[in-house]
């Protein structure tokens, strides 16, 4: 197993690093310019001298050398120092964003809690709500709750989240006035007061995304239960006289779980993508505004940068499925 | 309940003979005078329209599909206002007989609109599910039948699972909206680049789950039964692989039409879509929801359609799916 | 080699196999290095002669079904060669190889799932006429109705699918596709472990047909002793990848030389009560090794009740005991051993030793 | 008194990604920096300059500005003091000067530094600028919130190239504004709070101000008018319609205040067809087969309704106009000759021009249908505005297809990309754009013949329509040398014709108004269209 | 022999039928036996003829829908199982009778480990601790000859081979020691040398706890090694049942003989030719009104398209449901057979 994960690791390097030149080529064709949103009354000469001190003047495969380097030497060699107080990286220029002229790696972890805590969150509670609706579903073939639930999931999904997202603010932050409709980043829960407010401000994006993801993974669960409510050993569960209780809930769920948890964890890169359409509706500056912005202002270290991890994340969450289905199945065993 | 006595028995009958025909020896397996008959097999389609026609959602949704179809298809012939006329003393009207369904803040007809933008949207729905099912299934069976390209098939959807859509995006319009569009007019150039652009970009997800399938699929011994006949590869697949993963490729390709959708309107909205005299419905959509409270049909209304033709497309598959399996369209 | 019958003597081989191995590779380590292999055959040879059925027993997991694909080449064989009607299939180019399909066919043992669910009983039996004989359709359609009156199949059924035909009528689908490009060879892979007692006669006595009257040579790979008895010419019995032993029907089965087969064909219980109850059986202790991990020495020293210190360090080999049977085991090749020449004896049922029964 | 009425939330639909002003051009950016950097001087809502760390405005008559026009200079207030309690001296301005000027720190202000010739501390109260050439407006240079004074000691690390890495700084700057900043995450929000060195003890009202970003300006308004979580909103730009909704919820009221900005068609005066050549495609070697003719210009501009465009479009923000420069009042020509829809007068035109209606309703001359490409950005007022003009534009026989691009790419400027207004590879293209300060000399300037943007200058240019007109590029070296206000007007106002009600090469349509929202709880707004919106952020208190 | 004792179970005009979309199909048709303590019943019938419908209606255990009992009455232990609460069920399930599934590759749970699969009805029903459970597991693996017991009860199924499994299957159907064994072809799937080790198992087992066993299969060698009752099925009704020399000896039915005689031996005369039993097997789609077995038997005559026939006494404890008479070789002639209610005595 240990050697199974190794060599994926293994693989995924040269995999990863082909990526981000795809990834960093694209950025450089696409149109636009980091310095598209300068009024139009600076002169020529000096947008030249700001595309200079932005070094945008090198070529492409110099510039993306020097982020590899950045990336892989420079960055952790700076959060080494930074745990340990060691003082290796000083003097080593970080990837600094065009746009806010800061290093792109502070932005992104001061970024993180807010998409961790909304997006991760809704995904949670997405995924609690999705598994006793598949399961129930799945038990209950073609009972009117069946079908309500696929009808529901289906309209869920055709639904898009700048829509419903709209409506939730419409109905509960404006005409109840029960829910904020602006995500208040700067909110420090210290006591129950702030600790409410955190949880009034996470309801409704929360909701958005939550039954978003639970018609999505609701189906699979649904699908899964059947496929394993059909099988020999569940009838062997009954004879042996477990309530219908155990037979579901113990025997059918444990297989069952196991291709939903690799859905569930290849959903996981997506978390830290962000949801971009929701965090717009909702202000909440996570990563996912954090990415649009950046691509309006054409920030290319921070797209590049972004789209890499999430490349990472993307590369690794996939391996965690393949692991996760050796872990919960025992027949899978890498050796 | 005689009846089924009946059949039973004639089945069975059926069978005796045979059976004895075969047990009996040397000269009863081949009649001498045995006429060659040369029926044709039945229509497979008739069977399949059998089945599916006891699908009793399948059914209704698929009235419902067609209706939408004509709606758009055959409704602006028959409903003359212009989706794109102005008329600026008739903005933001309620249900009128001269406006059944009310207009929008420049006074478009919504009516006209709606059918206008379906064409739109289900063209787009329609073919880019189908690059994208086409593009997925494809690279599915290859990287599930082919051990050898399994790895770099699947290192690919990584990498266009990691790829950043809107740069992408931007970068194909740039590229290839002016060939395009001197080629097939603005109208299909836009259309082309459009459906292209969210069919590459949507196909991974349904490439995993083939690939899933095949998988299972190919062990299956009726795949070695093929190639003991000495079937090529390629035969194997389109005759035993695919029609076996099936069922997969129509539920990716019900969700990939609302997907579609519902892209093309993110599209309009980056400015990467068409025109802006080119209603869709996922523009509708989007147009509206800033005056949802004051208009709310306005959002409704398009939300309907989209919600409405996604659900009928899921029925259908459904139904489809049954009815092109035999083992229950037998039952 | 001497066969018993005269006739049969007088034909000459169409199959020849001599040293096939087949070993699955068992890779680990990050850089998949190979470890080790599943010698799932491991140097078998045999000959089959034109109109002959070669019987091929032996238990679950031994090596039956790799042995039969691998002479028809659906595997590539590790080592070893094969020859049918004097062509090499080994060495054949993917081309040739595909033009030497007609030749050779198979029968699987699972008809429901060798049979693709989606294609009619025409297609299925149509496939190998598609893909090697140029027939207009109305020629395919009569070749597929003659081939349905072959095997006692009604017309009438061509337009059906799979899984409106019982058992046995599957099994005779999956009989019509391998009979349709006239083969000389045909491997039957367990074709009726699936089948219900009263339609295996069914589907032997069709096999047997079509063998006197189109001069069929079998491969006929089964676990079912009793039926193989019925429809062999001479039998080859496998153990962990090996043919352990191989003899004309009368002799394997009357005179059992190999302590497996011997104990093989005590288990097979008889359906006579009275006999039931004298009857005294090898328990065979344990299960069959892996074969990824043979034993040293004999395959079957692990669980021989017969077993002598040789056998856990040399392998016996393979010879011809008595005229016309060949078997693989130290207790013939160490004459001087008195258990041998006891074993020689004919019995039908050796005394087993004490230790061995469970009772 | 100084902090008494708390917190004050302020909500900009963009964020905010640095506090500098000298690394980042957006208005947000300079918006939230003059809450914390100031400069000598400010413009006051009227437009009219004051001072700000300056102690007076210098002027001829006060012997501030000297007599050939070269030099400029400026008297610190006395005992002001940074918000770290040190003094702010005249070395801080020629700090900020030759931060701004060093050859590689990539200052997105350069333009205000333009014609400087050097920079230098007369005594610790008193900055002298001096130009290379005289100087009718000096006032670019340390004046308005995109020139503010930084503090030398705190920027001293971070000359030239190492502009960047000074995140810090950047970040939190020190200041003599009204705030000072506490906590900064870029492009989310800024927390500030008062200043306890600002000048005047009794200012600010508010102890913390609360600056958000994000979202678009229909959720800013909602947030401001509806919800009433903020308190003050930024550009929340909706259709009437909204406007109108939002105030039903009672929460707030919308400002608004008329600038520059004025939303145009512009007109192409060269053949953007794609089969000429890359390198000629729409420039002045190939003049505009349908659009070269003026006739086919006016008879476009009449056929246009502004009265209704600005009513549907913008409401309350906007106004009809026919004019490039709308205000300041000095330098308004205030023409109203295009106000008037006149079909029919354009279509008499069009005949005149020898265009005459084809089969389909479509005008055609010498076989080739007048049709033309119409693009903007991707905006939904732009998108209202462009059905409008194409159904008009029918009426008269003219076809036209419309094209959207991302605003990004549109206004983007990248000589890479077809799709950027400054390529111009259309027929007409609509956007708005207005000039800094209160002088349009520059913004006039820009439309001379050789300012065509083409692929010799990269396209960098602001003569988008590629106008070219002897006459006014003369006029334009003529205004360049005068310095008599009533005389620059007259000039300014005649360049303003040339190029519009005139030449009819770019069709103005709507004034835009300043437009954002406000608290009902909010006092002492007094929205700005000359200088920051925050200009007077020390000013503001709640309502009791 | 035990004779002559109180059933243990019985069983009385039990139906049960399948609801399909093509209908109904009658899987199980007025079938009724009983069951002595310590015998050990065989069941023999080809495929799909109702042999594991019939045992899995017993403790009620056929999914439903599609299964739907049609009546009947299950005795055991002086209860009507069919009448039970769910929880007196789950009860007799685990603690009463005892279940063994056909195919051991798929009859146990694959994540979980041997331990636990065994452990839990033990707790359930017996109330153990679960050191006492484990205790016990490890005991009933070594009952049913697992080597090394102690060690294996933490692997999961899949490191067992196929007999291991089916020894395992057998334990957990032992565990709470019930009184009735019910073993629905357990060796069908295993090879001969296995098969002959299962065998031996039970007859082992069956020494040592002497608990009533009912053994599906359909190899009549099987049968006639261990059984000592046949009970032969065919179209979802009983065709024969006779003590287990009796029925080789004399088989009464047409069915019961041919399929006697299609089996070919290992050791016996090599017949040149295969009986074969022509057709294929009915598919009830409603209760029988006619012989089911008419369309293949060489004895078929008018009675046999018009009425269903009973089950008539043709010997000592063996009754058959056929209009002809072997002993006499001609039609029967008595117009009734067993009365249903005494049919099972
Ligand atoms: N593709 C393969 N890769 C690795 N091992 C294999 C493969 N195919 C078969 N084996 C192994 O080879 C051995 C022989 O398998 P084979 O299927 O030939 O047995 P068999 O005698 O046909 O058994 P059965 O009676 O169950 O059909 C088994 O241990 C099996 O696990
Ligand atoms: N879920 C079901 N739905 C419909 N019919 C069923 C179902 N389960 C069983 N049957 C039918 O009930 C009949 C009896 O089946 P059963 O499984 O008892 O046969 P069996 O004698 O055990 O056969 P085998 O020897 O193959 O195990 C068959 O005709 C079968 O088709
Ligand atoms: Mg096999
Ligand atoms: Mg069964």
């Amino acid at each position: 197993m240990l050697n199974f994960a190794l060599r994926r690791v293994l693989m995924a390097i040269p995999m990863l690093i082909f990526i981000s030149m795809v990834i960093f080529l694209l950025l450089e064709l696409s149109p636009g310019d980091p310095l598209g949103d300068l009024p139009m009354t600076i002169p020529p000469e000096v947008k030249e001298r700001m595309r200079e001190a932005l070094g945008l003047g090198q070529a492409w495969y110099i510039r993306y050398i020097l982020w590899l380097k950045q990336f892989f030497v420079v960055e952790p060699l700076y959060w080494f120092d930074h745990l340990t107080g060691t003082h290796f990286a000083d003097g080593m220029q970080r990837i600094i964003s065009f746009q806010s002229r800061s290093p792109v790696f502070e932005v992104i972890a001061q970024r993180l809690p807010q998409t961790l805590t909304v997006v991760g969150l809704s995904y949670l509670i997405g995924v609690a709500i999705a598994l006793p609706i598949g399961i129930l579903s799945a038990y209950k073939q073609y009972s009117w709750f069946d079908q309500l639930g696929t009808f529901i999931s289906m309209v869920g999904f055709s639904l898009p989240t700048f829509f419903t997202g709209v409506v939730l603010i419409v109905v509960f932050a404006v005409k109840l006035h029960w829910f904020p409709s602006i995500y208040d980043t700067t909110l420090v829960v210290r006591d129950w007061g702030s600790f409410m407010a955190q949880v009034r401000q996470m309801v409704l994006p929360v909701t958005v995304l939550a039954l978003y993801n639970a018609a999505q993974i609701s189906r699979f669960m649904r699908a899964s239960m059947l496929d394993n409510l059909g099988q020999d050993y569940v009838r062997t569960a009954r004879a042996k006289g477990m309530s219908e209780r155990v037979v579901v809930l113990k025997h059918v769920l444990r297989n069952s779980l196991i291709p939903v948890v690799t859905v569930i964890a290849l959903g996981l890169p997506g978390v830290f993508g962000g949801a971009i359409v929701t965090e717009q509706v909702f202000k909440i500056n996570g990563l996912g505004q954090l990415l649009i912005t950046s691509i309006y202002a054409n920030d290319l270290p921070m797209v590049l940068t972004l789209t890499f991890i999430f490349a990472i994340l993307i590369v690794f969450f996939t391996l965690i499925a393949d692991l996760l289905y050796g872990v919960l199945d025992p027949r899978i065993r890498y050796e | 309940m005689h009846e089924a006595t009946a059949q039973v028995r004639a089945h069975a009958l059926d069978e005796a003979e045979t059976v004895a025909a075969s047990a009996g020896g040397g000269a009863a397996i081949l009649p001498p005078d045995a006429p060659v008959r040369l029926a044709r097999p039945r229509s497979q389609w008739r069977d399949v329209w059998d089945q599916f026609r006891h699908h009793k959602g399948a059914m209704i949704a698929l009235v419902i599909f067609t209706l939408i179809v004509l709606f758009v298809l055959i409704g602006p012939s028959l409903w003359h206002i212009d989706a794109t006329h102005v008329d600026i003393r008739a903005r933001n009207k309620g249900f009128s007989a001269a406006h059944p369904l009310g207009t929008d803040q420049l006074g478009r007809d919504m009516l006209a609109r709606l059918m206008v933008g379906g064409r739109v949207s289900l063209a787009v729905g329609l073919t880019a599910m189908l690059i994208a099912i086409t593009l997925g299934a494809l690279i599915g069976v290859l990287s599930g039948f082919f051990r050898r390209l399994d790895g770099p098939l699947m290192r690919v959807t990584e990498l266009f699972l990691a790829l950043p859509l809107l740069p992408l995006l931007l970068l194909m319009v740039t590229l290839f909206r002016e060939p395009l569009s001197k080629h097939f007019g603005p109208a299909l150039g836009i259309f082309l680049l459009i459906v292209t652009a969210i069919g590459a970009t949507s196909w991974m997800q349904a490439a995993r789950i083939v690939r899933g399938e095949v998988l299972g699929v190919k062990e299956r011994e009726f795949v070695l039964a093929a190639r003991s006949i000495g079937t090529p590869n390629a035969r194997i697949i389109s005759r035993h692989v695919l029609p076996n993963v099936m069922s997969p490729i129509m539920v990716a390709g019900a969700l990939g039409i609302a997907s579609a959708i519902i892209t093309e309107s993110v599209l309009s909205f980056l400015g990467l879509g068409f025109p802006p005299d080119f209603p869709t419905w996922g523009r509708l959509l989007y147009d509206a929801v800033d005056q949802m409270q004051m208009y709310p049909w306005r959002v409704i209304l398009p939300g309907i359609f989209i919600s409405l033709t996604v659900l009928c497309v899921n029925y259908v598959g459904d139904g489809l799916r049954d009815a092109l399996d035999p083992r229950i369209r037998g039952r | 080699m001497l066969d018993r019958t005269d006739e049969a003597l007088t034909r000459a081989p169409l199959v020849t196999v001599s040293g096939l191995k087949m070993y699955f590779p068992i890779t680990t380590g990050f850089l998949r290095r190979k470890i080790g292999d599943v010698k799932a055959v491991d140097d078998i040879s045999f000959t089959i002669r034109e109109g002959e059925t070669l019987g091929l027993v032996g238990e679950s997991g031994c090596g039956k079904s790799t042995c039969g694909r691998a002479v028809l080449r659906l595997y590539d064989p590790t080592a070893g060669s094969i020859s049918i009607a004097g062509q090499d299939v080994t060495q054949a180019t993917p081309g040739a190889l595909r033009r030497l399909r007609p030749l050779m066919q198979m029968v699987f043992q699972d008809p429901q799932a060798s049979l693709n669910p989606r294609m009619t009983v025409a297609d299925i039996i149509g496939e190998p006429l598609i893909e090697h004989a140029r027939l207009t359709r109305d020629e395919r359609t009569a070749r597929i109705y003659e081939l349905m009156d072959q095997v006692g199949l009604n017309r009438d059924f061509a337009n059906r699918y799979p899984h409106e035909f019982s058992g046995g009528q599957r099994q005779r689908i999956g009989i019509a596709r391998a009979l349709a490009l006239n083969p000389r060879f045909i491997v039957c892979d367990e074709p009726i472990a699936a089948l219900d007692v009263s339609i295996q006669a069914q589907v032997v006595n069709l096999l047997e047909e079509l063998q006197d009257r189109l001069g069929l040579t079998y491969l006929f790979i089964s676990h079912d002793l009793s039926m193989v008895r019925h429809i062999a010419d001479r039998v080859a019995v496998m153990y962990l990848g090996k043919i352990v032993e191989l003899a004309a029907r009368d002799d394997l089965y009357l005179r059992p030389m190999h302590p497996y087969t011997q104990a093989l064909l005590s288990a097979v219980p008889e359906p006579d009560p009275d006999a039931e109850a004298q009857r005294r059986h090898v328990i065979l202790k344990g299960d069959v090794p892996s074969p990824a991990n043979p034993p040293k020495g004999c395959n079957f020293s692990t669980r021989c009740p017969r077993v002598m210190p040789i056998c856990r360090e040399i392998e016996p080999a393979f010879l011809e005991e008595r005229p016309g049977q060949s078997v693989a085991c130290h207790l013939y090749t160490m004459t001087a051993e008195p258990t041998a020449a006891e074993a020689t004896a004919p019995a039908t049922e050796p005394e087993p030793t004490q230790g061995d029964r469970i009772s | 008194e100084r902090g008494m009425d708390g917190d004050v939330k302020v909500l900009y639909s963009q964020a905010i990604s640095t506090m500098n002003p000298y690394l980042s051009s957006g208005t947000k950016d300079t918006d939230a920096a003059s809450l914390v950097l100031e400069p000598l001087a400010g413009f006051d809502p009227k437009g009219e300059i004051f001072p700000r760390l300056a102690a007076e405005i210098p002027s001829r008559d006060n012997g501030g500005i000297s007599e050939d026009l070269k030099t400029i200079t400026w008297k610190l207030k006395p005992d002001l003091k940074w918000s770290d309690g040190s003094p702010v001296t005249a070395d801080d301005a020629v700090f900020t000067a030759q931060y701004c000027m060093a050859p590689d720190g990539g200052c997105a202000q350069l333009a205000r530094y333009e014609g400087v010739e050097k920079v230098e501390a007369v005594d610790p109260l008193t900055v002298k600028v001096t130009f290379t050439e005289p100087k009718p407006n000096p006032f670019t240079i340390f004046v308005s919130a995109t020139a503010p004074i930084l503090q030398k000691a705190q920027f001293e690390p971070c000359l030239g190239t190492a502009a960047s890495s000074c995140t810090d700084q950047n970040f939190r700057p020190i200041g003599t504004g009204p705030f000072m900043v506490k906590d900064f995450k870029t492009n989310d929000v800024v927390l500030l709070e008062a200043n306890p060195n600002y000048r005047d003890p009794a200012k600010p009202a508010f102890a913390t101000m609360t600056l958000k970003g994000g979202g678009d300006a229909a959720a800013a308004g909602r947030a401001v008018m509806e919800t009433g979580e903020f308190d003050y909103a930024w550009n929340t730009q909706v259709s009437p319609e909204v406007q109108e909704q939002m105030k039903a919820g009672g929460k707030g009221e919308f400002v608004s205040a008329y600038g520059t900005l004025v939303e145009r068609i512009e007109l192409n005066m060269t053949d953007p067809s794609s089969t000429l050549a890359e390198g000629e495609r729409a420039t002045a070697k190939h003049p505009h087969p349908i659009l070269g003719d003026p006739k086919v210009r006016a008879a476009l501009s009449m056929a246009l309704d502004r009265q209704l465009l600005a009513e549907l479009g913008y409401g309350e923000a906007g106004k009809p106009t026919c004019d490039l420069v709308p205000a300041p009042e000095a330098y308004a020509a205030n023409n109203t000759s295009c106000l008037q829809q006149d079909v029919e007068g354009a279509k008499k035109l069009l005949d005149e021009a020898g265009w005459t209606v084809g089969g389909s309703g479509i005008r055609e001359k010498d076989g080739k249908p007048l049709k033309l490409l119409f693009q903007t950005s991707v905006n939904p007022v732009r998108q209202d505005f462009q059905a409008l003009v194409k159904q008009w534009w029918q009426e008269i026989g003219v076809d036209s297809e419309l094209k959207t691009v991302d605003g990004s790419v549109f206004f983007g400027g990248d000589a890479g990309s077809p799709d950027t207004m400054q390529k111009f590879y259309s027929d007409v293209e609509m956007y708005a754009n207005n000039f800094d300060g209160t002088d349009p000399e520059p913004y006039l300037a820009e439309r001379t013949c050789n300012k065509a943007p083409g692929p010799d200058n990269q396209w960098q240019g602001q003569n988008i329509n590629r106008f070219c007109d002897p006459a006014y590029d003369a006029m334009v070296v003529e205004l360049s040398h005068t310095s008599d206000e009533a005389k620059r007007g007259e000039l300014a106002k005649k360049l303003n014709n040339m190029l519009t009600v005139e030449s009819n090469s770019m069709l103005p349509l709507v004034s835009r108004a300043r437009f954002s929202a406000k608290s009902k709880s909010l006092g002492g707004i007094d929205l700005n269209v000359w200088d920051s919106e925050l200009w007077n952020a020390s000013d503001w208190f709640r309502v009791k | 022999m035990v004779t002559g004792q109180r059933p243990i179970l019985s069983v009385e005009s039990l139906n049960t039928a399948f609801r399909t979309r093509g209908g109904y199909v009658h899987a199980v048709n007025d079938v009724s036996f009983d069951l002595r303590p310590g015998e050990l019943l065989g069941v023999v019938g080809e495929s799909g003829s109702g042999k594991s419908v019939t045992m899995m209606s017993l403790i009620s255990i056929l999914p439903s829908p599609p299964a739907e009992n049609r009546g009947g009455r299950v005795l055991f232990e002086g209860r009507d199982l069919l009448k039970l609460s769910p929880p007196e069920l789950r009860q007799v399930r685990g603690a009463g009778i005892g279940f063994i599934f056909q195919d051991p590759m798929t009859s146990l749970n694959p994540v979980f480990t041997i331990a636990n699969q065994l452990m839990e009805p033990l707790r359930t029903h017996m109330g153990m601790s679960r050191d006492a459970a484990r205790t016990r597991a490890r005991e009933l693996l070594e009952l049913v000859g697992i080597p090394d017991a102690a060690r294996r009860l933490d692997d999961y199924p899949h490191q067992f081979s196929g007999g291991m499994r089916q020894r395992v299957m057998i334990a957990i159907a032992l565990a709470c020691d019930p009184k009735v064994l019910i073993a629905d072809e357990p060796t069908t799937a295993l090879d001969v040398t296995i098969q002959a080790q299962i065998i031996e198992l039970v007859r082992d087992l069956r020494r040592k706890l002497g608990m009533a066993i009912i053994w599906i299969t359909h190899d009549l060698g099987v049968i006639a090694g261990i059984a000592d009752r046949v009970m032969v099925m065919y179209g979802g009704q009983i065709v024969e049942m006779a003590p287990v020399r009796e029925l080789f000896a004399r088989p009464r039915h047409p069915y019961t003989r041919a399929l006697l005689q299609t089996v070919p031996s290992v050791r016996g005369e090599r017949a040149a030719k295969l009986n074969v039993i022509q057709g294929q097997p009915p598919i009830v789609r409603d209760r029988p009104k006619a012989c089911n077995f008419r369309f293949r038997c060489p004895y078929r005559f008018e009675r046999c398209d018009a009425e269903n026939p009973p089950r008539f006494p043709v010997g000592p404890a063996h009754d058959a449901a056929c209009f002809w008479d072997f002993d006499r070789d001609s039609p029967r002639l008595e117009a009734r057979g067993l009365p249903r209610e005494a049919a099972h005595a």
